[in-house]
């Protein structure tokens, strides 16, 4: 299967226009998806993932929202689409699960009228029509006798089933691009590891392109091909999965990674830990924004904001000091494979 | 379900068992009474002891509740000292227009606000938001007697469109009933349909913000479908709750519309049983109304189990 | 536009146009529509329609046959005998005779009024259309109560009367040009013309005479709420309404299709309490009088044009006892002199309650007129506000008012008056044994002429003793639609030989 | 006072927990939930605990790990008697906790203490942080009001915060602060034992070690018994010196931290362990995927509560309830597999 | 060491007192970008002035009568006209106000204290939550302006039994908010930490729970306070409310509802301060929701 390129963010910057004044939730991300492949977006809380997303298919409130850059998609810019354009995008070429499975479905629906309906806005299905479909689909996610779920509310499942019935409703029109944010967030290990698993069997059965947002690594590198690190609403990191765990470039990503407690770590030390907390965006610092936390920190960093680069194929980083992060990250991989 | 009903049900006594002291108490704590009221300004006292002998007035106060409660439990709620009648009977001949007055009330409120509030909500912010707060105001603050008092003046005194007071049976025609009642609905309704406008805006906000319409969004459907069809359901329960309460309150408040409107409804009976010391009538009347107010509660939390199926089964 | 007292009482009645309802707008509900029940209006006013008495008022007040043909009173004016007119059917269609005149008269003598002048006077029959009462003591108001308009000695059907409660009668049958057609409670009185009614063949004269049902139907709706019914009348909701807020008149003038009756309504009194409190004084009591300003009170209470400054306890269009004795000291006011009595009263700035309700405004805005005056004379006066069955209840309690005002309607004689007897037991305990002794006197005068000049003599002692102070006589104000006609007003609305031309 | 853990250095070994000394035996504990009918009668119960048993030692860590509902936080709750049990012995001190009055266990929550999951709703919002502190000493009447006030500050210190935060409000502080705050509050009165129930898991990724790290280190200054709850392993493997595994109310193994991890027993176990995902994208580990949700706690499997999901379900399984056996030094398990 | 701590005092002082300062000028700042609040309590404060100092800035006690001048339309002398006793209506409106306001306050300020004890209370004990919630239940079922009419006719109509029965009338609502209030706040973690650090109810309600219900409990009372104002209106337009001769607004358009046709000044002006009043307090405790709850405020248009 070729890799085409679904969609080309372009500098995208999203601002909220708040009490207390404007707000760049999100600040010149750009990226690119292909099919066929797991983008993962990472980042810890309020870094600007779900905005990013949200942001893809504009399902902010247009009100109090502005939106700069470009979303290519198929040639067009979403962004300049009208919302008549941009539903026929919604759900049908594009679609998402959200974080939590409970308060994502409508609780006063039945599952089945849920998922039927995105057959029944897009696909101009009659009702019996497209609750057919709607069981087919549950079959496709591996609920039990989807024949009598359809009649049932959300809050009568699980917290799994109720993914479940979220990734069917994606699925529904046979997306291109799947955006899927925090979708096993909510759920226990053992649960996680069945929607993943679902997750990725669909991405092959279907040849999508799904984008993937967590702030779990772990998921990261289990699932997906290519990462997005974020940080305080930029990019700072952008690698294929094998290089951004082997040779993290940006200190964030290295601390984030060594921060993680992992199941064969070292029991006896000190967990890693990467001092100071992320600054409100109210508060943005001047240079670089990692630098008050950051240990390779110098003058430079507090002055000026570096620039996101490509160091290798496909590996960018915004970082002034990549270099002495990566020299340092290789002698200690040295090391520790001399031990 | 039938389960959950009954408890509702047995949950009325202790509500009706305070209802029914508190308005036996009331009542017979006010000054006066029925004979001295019936035998009117000029009558002797002797007369008056004579009178009230009869109608068992003079028995110690305790005696009298516990036969007035002894023929509760009966289903004898007691005689109109004046009609002669069983207040049961008195009762129902003076729910119709007080019944239709608030459903009437009830509907153009409901009709009103809660468009109005989905509106505002949608256009948050707007100038057709705050123009449709501060108009809801104005009708929280307008006392409803003074409003009463304005469209009757208005409608009914100067253009003469309705009548200025009194009440048709529905036997009469629906347009001839209706005719009497539109004036007084307003005034009564006025109230409420603010309540209700505040209570939509506020719930169709919160609704509005949460993640399944931003599912729904992201699934293709349209705005309008959105706001009737899967937000508005969700907000109803708020605006049910409202809107229960609010009856409740239709009858309180038909205390005054029906005196400035002069319709013979339970408003009239009310006060009239105060001012004449119809003692069982009063204490019947008050009691079924405070029924009939737990029991429109309870159908609309049954309601709550129509509208949204996770109260259907569970409840705390 | 604005009428006299009363519309020209039209004999050409017969010739306008008959048929029609007739929507009256009435203040108040009736307890009950049982005449012998209560002397409340509001159940006198529909009760005369369907009603009717042996005997009744005409226009000077004389005492005149109705259903009685003709009565006859023995020498020893202790036996009265009254033959019954032939004929008069009751609304069940049965024929009056004798037997229902006694029996009614037993039920209406257990009232108070009838009690209290015939005492135990017995009844018989002499045959079927004969009856005749024996009084144990003769007395000049023997008539004139039988006459009485409140609390009236109605003739109902024998069998009326015997399944009659303790509360009164459950069946409206009389033998009135009316019948009782429905109540709806809190709603109206439907009455219905009455076509067998049998009309005396006298003049129409006051309540006396020639009857006829010119109207079909006549609803007595209550609308409580005085401003409604101003509206109502205004909108030609309603043809008739009475006893409207005297505030409202200036506004009926701007109406062209309404007209506004003005009548007289009886005198306006304070009544002192003599068995508690300050004003048991004599001299505390004249100090009011000296305080008030009777003028002031009455356009607060009625408004200007409704009243007269008049002292008597009869209305002067009482020909047969109106005395104006006691002038000089009605309209006496002197604030210095009440001072001094006040203060050899021993009066020492106590509380002194005014006890009034907002259901009645002419007493209600009296009492907060002569609140502010004695407040002059530095009374400390306080307005204790109830609704009217309380003050009903408390004013028959010595120990919780001082003074109340109420109204007395136009009565027959001054015998009815029961503040002024001590047997009465009436509000504010009048114990005056003189006043006792010249009432007696009164009633057993055997002329009218001698009553009148005792009566004069009574009036006398009341205005020195003050058990009561006359403010003075006021009208009470209906109001008419146009199309009405040949309406009168004689102690109440006459609705008979009324028509409603549409 | 022989100490065996020295944390960021060196680890001196130790090896048989019998060494030290039980501080809290929790025997045959059961917690139910009675499920009342609209009419009040019992309906049945929640076995939301059933039959849990463990020891915690002095200055040792015990974890609680197992998917959400399994019964964590009601052991936790019910130790604490904020709950009280249906059935059980908690010996503290050689008196049976479950057994004391009320105004006694009014006076043993000074020495058993407990942190909470959620750092947002844990905090009093109208109350200050340095109120908060403060509080517990207040109710135990601990110190004069400066003493008090002196200790407050310190405990801000220790716990990594700043002294002129003493008169800030909550919502003035991150997670991870908030998380501190609690535990400074724990501490403030001198217990012995600690029940840590989930605090880390609200936490992001960079402040969860900060705060792991603040646990050890307080464990080894004040010689502190943890009774650690978490549902992630990679966690609880970090902290704990032995960890009990629970699965629908029951404890289906508990072994000492690296005996469990390296030698898992129950399958149940062996699928959480593998569940977990591995922040290494080289690692490319074989996941056992179990079938189907947690059954209810109202309505719990017959026989083994594991039978429904287990790979190596037996026939006996499902009707034989397996008691926790012991295999080998300070390892039970509860399975027929090992009978 | 004691120099250490003073200066750490000193330091916590300042930085306290700053934090004080900056926590007001955020406060002063959303309270004067908040219109509602800001329109609300300058009606307040207009209305509050003007029956504080009802007594200066009128010329006629509101009892003086000229019963000839009954009715007399505004002038320069009489700024609102006279009433039907001739009494200046501006000095009546003024002092109307003036008991409204009493009314509507000490209303306010006894239901506040008794609901919240009934609320806090019925919210923590279970047992004790089933009888006072029937209680108020029934008492709630009760129309409110019926309770208030009967009690007054058994009470007798004065200032303090009108008070009396408003607050009987109302205290079971605002106990229901507060408990409603309560038992979310019962239900958050930081209430069981505190039974954990062995906390007593006592200073569980009072100390905790009842700080945090604050916020609702402040909107509910803004709003009896304006139920309170209609409600001893429409007692006195019935006839059951303040007795004369003292004024209150309900009872000058008692007395206006009859001369509506020929006196509009004694309907119009009653009328206008009542709107006023309730409008006020309306806009305000609508104003105070938002300023009190952050997240309405989050968005700005
Ligand atoms: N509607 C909004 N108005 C103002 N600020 C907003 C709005 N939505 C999000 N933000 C801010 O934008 C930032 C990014 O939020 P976002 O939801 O994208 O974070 P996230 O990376 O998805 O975090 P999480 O892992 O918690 O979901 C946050 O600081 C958030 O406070
Ligand atoms: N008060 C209660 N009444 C009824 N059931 C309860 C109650 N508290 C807890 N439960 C039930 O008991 C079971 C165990 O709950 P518990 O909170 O102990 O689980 P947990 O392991 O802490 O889960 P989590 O990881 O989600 O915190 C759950 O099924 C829960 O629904
Ligand atoms: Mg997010
Ligand atoms: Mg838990």
């Amino acid at each position: 299967m070729g890799k085409e390129c679904l969609l080309e963010v372009k500098n995208l910057k999203t601002t909220f226009m708040t009490e207390k004044g404007p707000v760049t939730a999100v600040n010149g991300v750009s990226f690119e998806i292909y099919s066929g492949e797991t983008l993962g977006i990472v980042g810890e809380s309020g870094c600007g993932k779900s905005v990013t997303s949200e942001s893809i298919l504009r399902l902010l409130n247009e009100n109090t929202t502005k939106y700069e850059g470009e979303l290519i998609y198929k040639g067009s810019n979403l962004l300049s689409l009208s919302e008549d354009q941009m539903r026929h995008i919604r759900g049908n070429e594009i679609s998402m699960i959200f974080q939590d499975p409970m308060t994502s479905l409508n609780p006063v629906y039945t599952i089945g009228y849920q998922i039927a309906e995105s057959f029944i806005i897009h696909q101009r299905l009659g009702k019996e029509e497209a609750y057919t479909q709607a069981i087919e689909m549950l079959k496709l996610t591996g609920i039990p006798s989807p024949e009598k779920r359809v009649n049932e509310y959300p809050h009568e499942l699980s917290g799994g089933m109720r993914q479940r019935v979220m990734i069917a409703m994606a699925l529904a029109c046979n997306p291109n691009l799947l955006i899927a944010d925090e979708p096993t967030t909510a759920l226990d290990v053992t649960i996680q590891a069945q929607i993943l698993d679902l997750i990725q069997g669909l991405k092959k059965e279907l040849n999508m392109g799904v984008m993937l947002i967590t702030h779990d690594l772990g998921v990261v590198a289990e699932v997906c091909t290519r990462v997005v690190v974020m940080y305080l609403g930029q990019i700072i990191e952008e690698a294929e999965v094998g290089s951004l765990f082997s040779e993290p470039l940006h200190p964030y990503t290295k601390g984030l990674l060594k921060s993680v407690p992992r199941l064969d770590g070292d029991r006896s030390k000190n967990m890693h830990v990467i001092e100071g907390m992320v600054p409100s965006l109210n508060n943005i610092p001047r240079g670089c924004r990692f630098a008050p936390r950051c240990s390779y920190s110098t003058s430079l960093c507090e002055e000026k904001p570096p620039e996101l680069k490509e160091i290798e194929d496909g590996h960018k980083v915004r970082c002034w000091h990549y270099e002495t992060v990566l020299q340092e990250g290789r002698r200690k991989g040295i090391a520790d494979a001399v031990r | 379900m039938k389960a959950y009903i009954l408890q509702r049900v047995l949950s009325l006594i202790p509500v009706l068992l305070t209802v029914a002291i508190v308005v036996f108490f009331i009542m017979h704590l006010i000054p006066g009474d029925p004979a001295s009221v019936m035998l009117g300004a000029d009558a002797t006292e002797d007369d008056i002891e004579r009178l009230r002998e009869e109608l068992g007035l003079n028995l110690p106060m305790y005696e009298q509740f516990f036969n007035w409660v002894f023929g509760l439990l009966q289903g004898d709620l007691g005689m109109s000292i004046y009609m002669k009648e069983p207040v049961l009977q008195v009762f129902m001949d003076h729910l119709g227009p007080t019944l239709s007055l608030a459903i009437l009330a009830q509907g153009i409120s409901i009709l009103i606000a809660i468009p109005m509030g989905i509106i505002a909500a949608k256009k948050r912010g707007t100038s057709t938001d705050q123009m449709f707060m501060v108009g809801s105001l104005l009708g929280i603050s307008l006392p409803s007697f003074l409003l009463a008092l304005l469209l009757s003046l208005f409608f009914a005194v100067k253009l003469q469109w309705f009548p200025v007071a009194g009440y048709k049976p529905l036997d009469d025609g629906l347009l001839a009933h209706l005719e009497y009642l539109i004036l007084p609905a307003l005034s009564l309704g006025a109230i409420q349909a603010a309540l209700i406008a505040r209570m939509t805006r506020a719930s169709m906000l919160e609704v509005l913000s949460m993640n399944y319409i931003k599912t729904a969004k992201s699934k293709g459907v349209k705005e309008k479908l959105i706001i009737y069809k899967h937000a508005l359901r969700n907000a109803f329960i708020p605006i049910l709750t409202v809107v229960g309460q609010t009856f409740g309150t239709l009858v309180a408040g038909a205390v005054i519309t029906e005196t400035v409107f002069n319709i013979p409804g339970l408003g009239q009976l009310i006060m009239n049983s105060i001012v004449q010391r119809d003692y069982e009538v009063l204490q019947g009347t008050v009691l079924l109304v405070s029924a009939a107010y737990v029991f429109i509660n309870l159908i609309v939390d049954l309601l709550y189990g129509v509208v949204d199926p996770r109260v259907r089964l569970s409840r705390k | 536009g604005c009428s006299s007292k009363s519309d020209n009482s039209n004999n050409d009645t017969s010739s306008a146009s008959k048929g029609g309802s007739l929507k009256v707008a009435y203040p108040a509900q009736p307890t009950s529509l049982d005449p012998h029940l209560t002397t409340a209006n509001a159940t006198r006013d529909p009760a005369r329609h369907i009603f009717e008495t042996l005997v009744t008022l005409n226009s000077k007040f004389e005492v005149t046959p109705m259903l009685a043909e003709s009565y006859e009173v023995s020498k020893d004016r202790k036996k009265v005998t009254f033959v019954l007119r032939k004929g008069v059917k009751f609304h069940n269609g049965k024929e009056m005779k004798a037997e229902d005149v006694i029996a009614s008269m037993k039920k209406w003598q257990e009232g108070a009024v009838a009690k209290a002048n015939l005492g135990n006077s017995k009844w018989e029959a002499k045959d079927e259309y004969t009856v005749i009462l024996h009084v144990e003591t003769p007395s000049i108001v023997l008539l004139p109560v039988l006459a009485e308009v409140g609390q009236f000695a109605a003739i109902m059907p024998k069998e009326v009367i015997e399944s009659a409660g303790t509360s009164g009668i459950t069946e409206y049958i009389g033998t009135g040009p009316f019948k009782f057609v429905e109540w709806k409670q809190n709603q109206y009185v439907h009455l219905k013309k009455f076509d067998d009614y049998k009309a005396s063949s006298q003049p129409a004269d006051g309540l006396a005479g020639k009857k006829e049902a010119l109207v079909d139907d006549i609803y007595f709706h209550f609308v409580t709420d005085n401003s409604t019914r101003v509206a109502g009348m205004i909108s030609g909701e309603y043809d008739l309404s009475v006893m409207m807020p005297w505030d409202a008149a200036p506004q009926f003038k701007n109406v062209p299709s309404l007209e506004t009756i003005q009548a007289p309504l009886g005198i306006h009194t304070l009544i002192f309490n003599k068995q508690n409190g300050s004003l048991k004084n004599v001299k505390a009591r004249q100090a009011v009088n000296l305080a008030i300003d009777k003028k002031e009170v009455l356009t607060a209470a009625v408004t200007d044009g409704y009243f007269r400054l008049d002292p008597g306890y009869m209305l002067k269009e009482q020909g047969l006892w109106y005395t104006d004795t006691g002038k000089e000291i009605y309209e006496a006011k002197d604030t210095e002199k009440a001072k001094q009595l006040l203060k050899e009263a021993g009066y020492n700035g106590e509380e002194l309650r005014i006890l009034t309700s907002r259901d009645y405004s002419q007493h209600y805005n009296s009492a907060v007129a002569v609140q502010q005056q004695l407040k002059k004379i530095g009374m400390n006066v306080k307005l204790d506000v109830v609704d009217w069955s309380t003050l009903l209840d408390r004013r028959n309690k010595p120990d919780q008012w001082e003074m109340f005002f109420t109204s007395w309607p136009v009565s027959a004689t001054p015998l009815q008056y029961p503040f002024l007897d001590s047997r009465a037991k009436f509000a504010g305990w009048t114990n005056n044994p003189e006043i006792d002794k010249l009432l007696d006197q009164i009633k057993a005068q055997s002329s009218q002429d001698k009553a009148k000049e005792t009566f004069n003599e009574l009036q006398k002692v009341i205005w020195e003793d003050m058990p009561v102070v006359n403010i003075g006589a006021y009208d009470s104000i209906s109001v008419k639609a146009e199309k009405v006609k040949g309406y009168q007003e004689f102690l109440g609305p006459v609705l008979w030989n009324t028509t409603v031309k549409e | 006072m022989k100490l065996y853990y020295k944390r960021g250095g060196e680890k001196v070994l130790q090896t048989l927990s019998d060494e030290r000394a039980p501080i809290l035996q929790v025997k045959n504990l059961r917690k139910y939930f009675p499920i009342y009918s609209p009419l009040g009668r019992v309906k049945g119960h929640v076995k939301a605990v059933n039959n849990v048993e463990f020891t915690l030692n002095e200055r040792e860590t015990l974890g609680l790990v197992g998917e959400s509902g399994c019964g964590k936080s009601t052991t936790g709750r019910t130790i604490m008697r904020l709950t009280e049990p249906t059935e059980g012995q908690a010996i503290y001190k050689e008196s049976d906790l479950f057994k004391l009055k009320r105004k006694e266990i009014e006076q043993i929550r000074q020495e058993i203490q407990m942190v909470f999951q959620d750092p947002h709703s844990s905090l009093d919002p109208k109350q200050t942080i340095g109120h908060a502190i403060e509080e517990p000493m207040k109710i135990h009447k601990i110190g004069s009001k400066k003493e008090r006030m002196e200790r407050t500050l310190d405990l801000l210190h220790k716990v990594g915060l700043r002294e002129d935060q003493y008169y800030r409000y909550p919502h003035e502080f991150s997670g991870g602060q908030r998380q501190r705050i609690g535990i400074a509050r724990a501490l403030a009165v001198n217990p012995k034992i600690v029940i840590c129930d989930e605090p880390v898991s609200a936490l992001d990724v960079s402040i969860q070690s900060q705060v792991i790290n603040l646990l050890q280190e307080l464990q080894d200054n004040l010689n502190l018994s943890y009774l650690f709850i978490a549902h992630d392993l990679s966690v609880v493997r970090h902290i704990a010196d032995n960890i009990g595994v629970m699965y629908l109310g029951h404890m289906v193994e508990r072994a000492a931290t690296d005996e469990l991890f390296s030698h898992p027993l129950h399958p149940y176990t062996q699928a959480l362990l593998s569940a977990v995902p591995i922040p290494d994208p080289k690692l490319k580990k074989e996941r056992i995927i179990l079938k189907g949700d947690v059954p209810s706690p109202l309505n719990p499997p017959s026989g083994c509560i594991f039978h429904t999901r287990c790979p190596h379900v037996m026939d006996r399984c499902k009707v034989l309830s397996p008691a926790l056996t012991k295999k080998g030094a300070n390892h039970f398990v509860a399975c027929h597999l090992y009978e | 060491m004691e120099a250490k701590t003073i200066i750490q005092k000193t330091d916590q002082l300042y930085s306290k007192n700053l934090m004080k300062k900056e926590r007001q000028s955020l406060l002063l700042r959303r309270y004067f970008s908040n219109r509602l609040v800001v329109t609300g309590s300058v009606i307040i404060l207009i209305l509050s002035l003007i029956s504080i100092f009802a007594p200066l800035i009128t010329i006629y006690t509101p009892y003086d009568m000229i019963v000839t001048a009954r009715l007399s339309p505004p002038s320069a002398e009489h700024f609102f006209g006279t009433d039907n006793f001739g009494r200046d209506l501006f000095s009546r409106v003024v002092y109307g106000t003036r008991v409204s306001m009493t009314v509507g306050l000490t209303v306010a300020a006894i239901t506040l204290v008794i609901g919240a004890v009934i609320g806090l209370y019925s919210a923590y004990y279970r047992t004790l939550d089933h009888i006072l919630m029937r209680i108020c239940d029934g008492l709630m079922a009760f129309p409110a302006i019926l309770l208030a009419i009967a009690l007054m006719a058994a009470l007798g109509p004065n200032i303090i039994n009108v008070i009396l029965s408003l607050s009987i009338v109302n205290t079971p609502t605002v106990a229901r908010v507060v408990r409603s209030a309560a038992i979310v706040v019962k239900e958050q973690t930081f209430i069981e930490a505190l039974r954990s650090q062995g906390a007593s109810s006592w200073r569980i309600i009072w100390l905790h729970i009842a700080p945090n219900t604050m916020s609702p409990l402040i909107v509910q009372i803004t709003y009896v306070f304006g139920v309170s104002v209609i409600i001893e209106a429409s007692l006195s337009f019935l006839g059951a409310g303040i007795p004369a001769p003292a004024p209150s607004l309900g009872n000058i358009l008692f007395d206006g509802k009859i001369v509506i046709f020929n006196a509009w000044w004694m309907t119009v002006f009653p009328g206008a301060f009542i709107i006023l009043s309730v409008l006020g307090l309306n806009l305000f405790g609508d104003g105070l929701r938002d300023l009190l709850d952050p997240h309405t405020n989050k968005v700005k248009k």
